[in-house]
């Protein structure tokens, strides 16, 4: 048998008092998939940060090909054939595809041989594995699949024998994620190395040759993927059982809450995002709104969060109506007349990051007379408000005064939901509620979701995981480039069907 | 006004112009790499100083050249140490700069030559004087009597320093290194998202020391011409402002080569037209207005065309500027041949003489003018002004 | 979390700081010929060692109070306002005029009336940059740097012009009506040995009101809120429903105003009258005070008086040690901007090791 | 005054008299620079609490602060240059620049081939108005046709420190026929003259004697004799308050010949030059003063 691939032992580092890896060890096969799972803070991410050179261990060996190997920097993790793609893509927003594919791996100081070698390679890589990306595209107007694709092409131009995926799918399509595994799959048959890393043990198991388990700062178990279930793998993850099946009574739907007619957006360089929308969602009911990023679902929910204007139609809310194209359109009035947004992106939208976590409960809601004392503002209320939601809304570490920034993505999640919905809001509007969250808190927020609904409340849910949209909805609709491409029945589809309408294709495929 | 008077109007400009594109350039380098630098002005001053003292010590200017880049080259690497190495605020290092290098040209000046902050005139071999191409007069009043291609041979394209030269050639070298070679890719690289060079492998303290490096060279440059160039020797202070407008003219170009050499030529041009046209009658002053228009008009123009030719543009894209263009100069003819001593409207226009100082201010507002009403949203290189911090 | 205690940040720190400041200042001292010990004796004598010498350094810190502020509120919307020098300038005019203009009955009447109007004015030479920040999407950095010139050009038209009394040479304004002078430390703190030349007068305590309304504004109210969330995230300010154009106005008025404000201290309490170029680099100096002090008012006081204490004690230097020129006083401000300011983590990251190789390891 | 104390020009030859009293009589005296408009008063009180006496202010910019402090010193006797100041113990010197101007100006009418001559002055302030002025009644004087270009550097503080600038002025006034340029600029000047060595013309000194600075190029210099006046201050007996005015009588103002320009200077220029001198001091001539009006009778460019 031959030396493992990737050998760590006893790999422990710290930050400050924060012990993010004790003592581990990691063994991976060459030319196997290995799955790390864990909550979030875990320390997978640190230990994968450790073998790329980013962070040098307070501890520990790593050894390559049955050789230790010193990685003090990203240059020598380079040099040893590893490439990571990274949690948050490290990609130059502004330079084109090729120009990121050869930062740092240029063949000479000219930069035209580069250029036209990787844009052959890149074609040669594309045949090979359908990793289609235009190299001259911007990354800044491609997909989140396709910068995706990109920091892929990144490590294989580099020839990287072992690969390093953090969350790769957090923000991917189910097709997008499906293309994804079987490019893995083939680089798999080339006899490449594969650590994945994810929240999804549904990829786990479908993907996966062996996975390890980490649990706060440790390696709990490592297991043959053939030999687990994902309860298994989730209890050994939280320490308890999870419910990995969203558990819900039938929808009671009462008047209509939210009436959206003829809604239209053009952005400022002149492109139509919304054209023509039309719906409504009664009390007491999710509307689940599923596509493939990029087809103006984003466009809808900061229409009706009063982010951006519209350029026409009407609005209206419990039969009153929003003014949506005026001077009303802003946050603040949105939330004055009950409706609350979980923005799609938490880190920049959701939060201030360097505001503590009592500021941020704030966020939005500082007019609100509750957190007045006279012309300035109650800090100490919203404190005591503060610590009541974390403590309601199971936010870990429960302080107030911890920065956002300091808190892991699940609890940063936590925070905005106990913000958005601990007010009971009439329309609660929700964009990728459980992007990179672990199962625990996914569970939980869930779980508050389907509570304010059952609350007599309207949900309208934006998300790209069809398996959320499936289990939340009581109605969805797909969006396709700006309209409703088709309304389904959730016990009246399947992904499949789901998928064509995502893709445009608007005549029913004989769902199940 | 005459041809002749327009050329001397370009040709102050390129003189002008020449300090701030070499300190522009120099901000390009160091901004595009993510290292603000307010510091400039302190960075011209010193070479300034160090160039002429030495150029007067030594007699050679370019044994003071190479001094002046060298203490340029020092205060960079000391925005470096602080910026750089020591994670420091990017824009406190440049005050910092600024102050020191106003105050140490002129102690060490006063200690070295006594004369109250000053160095000794500079002649000779200690002054880059003007190149004269074969043929050309040199003189503004020989100039004058030359046929009009060789005024514009005699008077924009020969009788400059070497440096001016030389600062035109270092448009398209930044250019080409910064999109043609590796290093550029990195040095942009870098000043957008450093955490992308840093996993590549590359290091991003080194290239940030490169970019500020090359800003030292090149801020070097624009202070010996200033001291050894366009005047010989040292005044305190004698950078004037010219750091910051360098960076105005930066965040004008939107941190780009060619548009910084538009950006200086612009500001330059409107320094010389303010030192030129002091007290003038209103009509005279409108008439200059809507010629300038009629200019940028036409550089609009030529741009949509280019585009349109290349195919990103549409054809409408050429009507605002053609239209501005036709009616800036009717206007600026028509008011050309009003006759002030006609009566009339004319004559009551001409009755009001602008004050001096409107005329010193004006290149000011109409940078802010040209800023509000042509170029869009500067957007600084994304990375710029924060420390990279990676924890280890 | 924190790696070391809170009086070694804050103190520890920026004292040592300050204190390689003027060892390499000695440096230069020595460098001309002079000693460095001595000229360190005059200069810190001179700024505190006598009521002489805290009303001039009380006064200047009074005008950089002003400006840091100003410089202060704008960062913390993200906006950098480099034209303090501007709007301070015509803070002046607002003065002159006020105090020029109308006959005041008694001081306290004129202070308010001069604070409003150089409030005023210096918000409204911040008002364009602002809007074309706003709706523009100007740079405000140029903007700013541009507006500096042209209120220097359209200053020094009104005094030669305008304001300037028949027959006289200076281009400044006539000398304030009896009314408007502001009663100088002699009249409030003639007990701690202030003398009736003392240019330290009652704005002085309008600028300790000021760093307090700042930081109630900054951290106490809901536009503080919004201007700290708006400079962190546009697009969470977005979300949130704050208006980017509303905030970045507002924050650049309010520092308008506050620039403008120095004029009370130096145009209505010293000169009383308005002379050409009176803010003399106080707007840049501004810059430096707001990023030495963090932009904490706090902070400002401290950085203010610092810089107080430095015009001040070189001005002492000066006269006493003829050798020492005014550009000498400038060398020692670079030095210590450098120093406190950019090179501050030169002197942190060792000190935190050193607490952390102190400190028990806890686990 | 706040250009600084070595700017070639006005503080220096201050300086310069006040170094001669020293070394001739082996008398002390300090001297205080100012740094910022707050210090003017601080200064002179410092100088009357240490017992100096006489104490001499250049500069007008000292007149408001000196008007404050005077009354507090009755036993100081303070000499103001440049200002005036109504006070027991003041003595106010003004100089006569209009009438040297006016001589420099006619020089330079007689010495231009081209009929027109320049002027370049820093700041646009009564003073400089005031050199201006005289100047082109000068030129004016000496050929009626003449076209008199008048420049200034900028409106801030850094007009008077920027030779770049001047350079580029003059260079504009030579574009525009200028032959002789009279620059009343601080460090600013010190470009104009280069400039004009450079391009081949003639051009006039400011305040002390330049002459030196470019042999055979400068004119002349327009001498501000600054230096008497600190002299005479610190070596009298008693100084008698009020204004003392110096003017082309009392040599206060006036031309400079040495020998770097005893080839420019005709003998028929110094007998014109010197003729509308002697009618200045006998008031047959009257030269406009600038600051009197505000105004002008010549018109400038
Ligand atoms: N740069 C850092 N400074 C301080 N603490 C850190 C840093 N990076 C990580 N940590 C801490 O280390 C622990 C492990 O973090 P890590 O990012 O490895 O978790 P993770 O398992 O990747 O979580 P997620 O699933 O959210 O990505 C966390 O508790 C975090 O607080
Ligand atoms: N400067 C810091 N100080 C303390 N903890 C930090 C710091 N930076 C990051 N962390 C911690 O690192 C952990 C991981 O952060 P990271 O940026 O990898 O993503 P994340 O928040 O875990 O994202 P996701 O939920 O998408 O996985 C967080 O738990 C956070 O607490
Ligand atoms: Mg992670
Ligand atoms: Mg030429």
């Amino acid at each position: 048998m031959t030396a493992p691939a990737i050998e760590l032992k006893g790999i422990s580092k710290a930050f400050g008092p924060v012990q993010a890896n004790k003592d581990i060890s990691l063994s991976v096969q060459k030319g196997a998939i290995h799955g790390i799972v864990g909550e979030n803070g875990a320390g997978k991410s640190t230990l994968m940060s450790i073998l790329y050179g980013f962070y040098k261990a307070d501890k520990g060996e790593i050894w390559i090909n049955g050789q230790q190997t010193s990685i003090p920097d990203s240059q020598a993790a380079i040099r040893a054939g590893i490439g990571m793609v990274h949690q948050h893509f490290k990609l130059v927003e502004n330079f084109t595809v090729v120009e990121n594919v050869i930062l740092g791996a240029e063949d000479g100081a000219m930069l035209r041989p580069s250029i036209s070698k990787a844009r052959k390679v890149l074609l040669d890589l594309e045949q090979e594995y359908g990793l289609e990306v235009n190299p001259d595209a911007v990354i800044e107007d491609l997909s989140v699949g396709h910068q995706q694709r990109v920091e892929i092409l990144k490590q294989l131009y580099r020839e990287a024998d072992i690969l390093i995926l953090d969350e790769p799918t957090g923000v991917l399509t189910p097709s997008e994620a499906d293309q994804l595994f079987r490019i893995l799959g083939r680089l798999k048959d080339e006899g490449k190395t594969i650590i994945l890393i994810t929240h999804k043990l549904r990829e786990i198991m479908d993907v996966t040759d062996t996975v390890s388990v980490m649990r706060r700062g440790e390696m709990t178990a490592t297991v043959k993927t053939a030999e687990t279930s994902p309860a298994g793998l989730a209890e050994l993850m939280v320490g308890r059982k999870v419910l990995l099946e969203v558990e819900k009574n039938a929808a009671t739907p009462g008047e209509v809450v939210l009436d959206v007619k003829d809604l239209r957006v053009v952005d400022g360089t002149g492109v139509e995002r919304l054209k023509s929308i039309s719906f409504q969602i009664r009390a007491g009911e999710i509307l689940g709104i599923a596509g493939v990023a990029g087809n103006g679902q984003s466009e809808l929910l900061e229409v009706l969060g009063g982010m951006i204007p519209a350029t026409s139609g009407s609005v209206t809310l419990h039969g009153q109506p929003i003014d949506i194209t005026g001077r009303e359109s802003d946050g603040q009035s949105r939330r004055r007349r009950g409706i609350g947004h979980v923005p799609e992106d938490r880190q920049v939208e959701g939060l201030i990051m360097p505001y503590e976590a009592w500021e941020n409960v704030a966020f939005g809601y500082h007019h609100d007379p509750k957190y007045q004392a006279g012309i300035l503002m109650n800090n100490s209320a919203i404190k005591a408000d503060c610590a009541e939601k974390m403590e309601r809304y199971d936010v870990r570490p429960p302080n107030p005064r911890l920065p956002a920034r300091n808190f892991s993505g699940g609890n940063q999640q936590k925070i905005v939901v106990a913000r958005e919905m601990d007010r009971h809001p009439d329309l609660l509007l929700v964009g990728q509620p459980t992007r990179g969250v672990d199962i625990g808190a996914i569970e939980f927020i869930h779980k508050q979701i389907i509570a304010l609904r059952d609350a007599g409340k309207a949900v309208l849910l934006v998300s790209v995981e069809l398996d959320e949209i499936l289990g939340l909805s009581d109605r969805i609709a797909v969006m396709f480039d700006g309209v409703i491409s088709g309304e389904r029945l959730p016990e009246d589809t399947n992904e499949g069907d789901l998928g064509l309408l995502m893709a445009g294709v608007t005549e029913r495929q004989g769902a199940a | 006004m005459d041809f002749i008077t327009i050329l001397q109007l370009l040709d102050s400009s390129i003189r002008l112009a020449t300090p701030l594109l070499l300190a522009c350039l120099a901000g390009l380098f160091s901004e595009r790499a993510g290292i603000f630098d307010i510091g400039l002005e302190g960075k011209m001053l010193a070479a300034a100083f160090f160039s002429a003292a030495i150029a007067f010590t030594s007699g050679s200017v370019w044994v003071g050249l190479l001094t002046g880049v060298a203490a340029s080259v020092a205060l960079s690497g000391l925005h470096g140490l602080a910026s750089i190495t020591f994670r420091g605020n990017q824009l406190i290092s440049g005050v910092a700069i600024n102050f020191l290098a106003a105050g140490m040209t002129v102690v060490i000046a006063q200690t070295w030559f006594s004369q109250g902050g000053r160095t000794p005139a500079l002649t000779g071999d200690a002054r880059f004087e003007e190149i004269v191409l074969p043929g050309a007069a040199s003189r503004i009043r020989d100039i004058a009597q030359q046929s009009p291609l060789g005024q514009i041979y005699s008077e924009l394209i020969s009788g400059h320093s070497i440096l001016v030269y030389i600062s035109l050639l270092i448009v398209p070298l930044s250019w080409w290194v910064l999109y043609r070679t590796r290093f550029g890719l990195r040095l942009r690289a870098v000043g957008e998202n450093p955490a992308a060079v840093d996993t590549a492998g590359i290091s991003v303290v080194g290239l940030r020391y490169a970019a500020v490096i090359i800003c030292g060279v090149l801020c070097g440059l624009a202070g010996a011409y200033l001291a050894t160039g366009l005047s010989a020797g040292f005044v305190k202070d004698m950078s004037a402002g010219r750091g910051f407008i360098a960076l105005a003219a930066l965040i004008f170009a939107k941190w780009r080569p060619w548009h910084a050499l538009g950006a200086c030529f612009l500001f330059g041009f409107l320094d010389a037209a303010g030192n030129r046209f002091q007290n003038i009658e209103l009509l005279t002053f409108l008439s200059l207005t809507f010629l300038l228009l009629a200019a940028v008009s036409a550089i609009m123009l030529v741009i949509r065309a280019i585009m349109l030719a290349r195919g990103k543009d549409t054809a409408r894209g050429l009507l605002t500027p053609g239209i501005a263009l036709v009616v800036s100069v009717g206007l600026a003819l028509g008011l050309d041949a009003l006759d002030p001593e006609a009566g009339g409207i004319a004559t009551y226009l001409n009755t009001f003489v602008l004050p001096v100082q409107f005329m010193q201010a004006l290149p000011y507002i109409l940078v802010v003018v040209i800023l509000a009403g042509l170029v869009g949203k500067a957007i600084p290189p994304r990375a710029g002004g924060e420390p990279y911090v990676k924890e280890r | 979390m924190d790696k070391m205690p809170k009086w070694a940040d804050v103190i520890l720190i920026p004292l040592i700081s300050v204190v390689l400041a003027l060892l390499a200042s000695g440096a230069v001292v020595a460098f001309i010929g002079e000693s460095p010990f001595e000229a360190m004796r005059i200069m810190i004598d001179g700024a505190f060692g006598s009521a002489y010498g805290w009303g001039y350094t009380l006064f200047y810190t009074t005008n950089f109070i002003f400006t840091g502020l100003a410089v202060a509120v704008a960062f913390h919307a993200r906006l950098f306002n480099i034209g303090g020098e501007g709007q301070a300038a015509l803070g002046g005019l607002g003065v002159a005029m006020m105090a020029l203009y109308i006959p005041w009955p008694h001081w306290s009447l004129a202070l308010i009336g001069c604070t409003i109007a150089a409030a005023l004015f210096g918000a409204a030479w911040a008002a364009i940059p602002a809007y074309l920040q706003a709706k523009r999407g100007s740079h405000i950095v140029i903007t700013t740097i541009m507006f500096n010139f042209i209120a220097s050009a359209l200053l020094v038209y009104l005094l030669v012009n305008v304001f300037r009394v028949e027959g006289s040479m200076a281009p400044e304004t006539a000398r304030f009506a009896e009314g408007t002078h502001l009663p100088s430390a002699s009249t409030f703190a003639g007990f701690l040995g202030f003398r009736p030349s003392t240019p330290l007068n009652v704005s002085f305590f309008v600028a300790l009101a000021a760093c307090v309304a700042v930081w109630l504004l900054i951290w106490r109210t809901r536009l503080g809120y919004e201007i700290r969330a708006f400079g962190h995230s546009e697009t969470a300010a977005v979300y949130a429903g704050i208006s980017p154009v509303k905030i970045t106005m507002i924050a650049m008025l309010i520092s308008g105003a506050l620039a403008g404000m120095m004029a009370i201290n130096s145009v209505q309490g010293e000169a009383e009258r308005l002379v050409i170029d009176y803010v003399q680099g106080a707007g840049f100096v501004g810059i430096a005070v707001a990023l030495m002090g963090r932009s904490h008012p706090v902070g400002v006081l401290l950085a203010a008086l610092l810089f107080g204490a430095l015009y001040q004690g070189g001005a002492e230097l000066e006269f006493e040690m003829p050798a020492i020129s005014r550009e000498m006083i400038v060398v020692i401000q670079a030095l210590v901007i450098l120093f406190t300011g950019a090179l501050d983590n030169m002197v942190r990251m060792p000190m935190e090791k050193l607490f952390l190789s102190l400190r028990p390891r806890s686990e | 005054d706040l250009g600084g104390k070595f700017d070639r020009s006005f503080n220096e030859s201050a300086f310069n008299g006040a170094e001669r009293w020293a070394e001739e009589t082996g008398g002390t005296y300090r001297e205080i620079e100012l740094q910022n408009d707050a210090q003017r008063e601080q200064a002179m009180r410092r100088l009357a609490e240490a017992g100096s006496n006489p104490i001499v202010m250049a500069g007008f910019s000292q007149a408001s602060a000196l008007e404050v402090v005077a009354p507090d010193y009755p036993d100081t006797t303070f000499v103001i240059i440049d200002g005036v100041v109504d006070a027991p113990n003041v003595q106010s010197i003004i100089f006569s620049e209009h009438e040297g101007s006016y001589l420099v100006g006619m020089m330079a009418g007689l010495a231009s081939e081209t009929g027109t001559v320049s002027f370049v002055g820093g700041m646009d302030i009564p003073l400089i108005s005031r050199f201006a002025c005289g100047y082109a009644q000068g030129a004016v004087a000496a050929n009626p046709d003449i076209t008199v270009i008048a420049n200034m550097t900028g409106t801030t503080p850094a007009a008077w420190n920027d030779p770049v600038r001047g350079g580029e002025l003059t260079r504009g006034q030579i574009g525009q026929g200028s032959d002789v340029v009279f620059a009343a600029a601080g460090g600013t000047g010190l470009g104009v003259l280069q400039t004009a060595a450079d391009e081949g013309i003639l051009s006039i000194g400011v305040d002390a004697n330049q002459n030196y600075l470019h042999p055979g190029s400068v004119l002349t210099s327009m001498m501000k004799r600054v230096d008497v006046a600190v002299y005479n201050s610190f070596s009298a007996d008693t100084i008698e308050p009020g204004i003392v005015v110096l003017g082309l009588a009392e040599d206060g103002v006036g031309y400079a010949m040495d020998e770097f320009n005893a080839e420019l200077v005709t003998e028929d220029m110094i007998a014109a030059v010197d003729a509308a001198r002697e009618q200045i001091i006998a008031g047959e001539i009257a030269v406009h003063n600038f600051t009197e009006d505000g105004s002008c009778p010549v018109d400038m460019q």
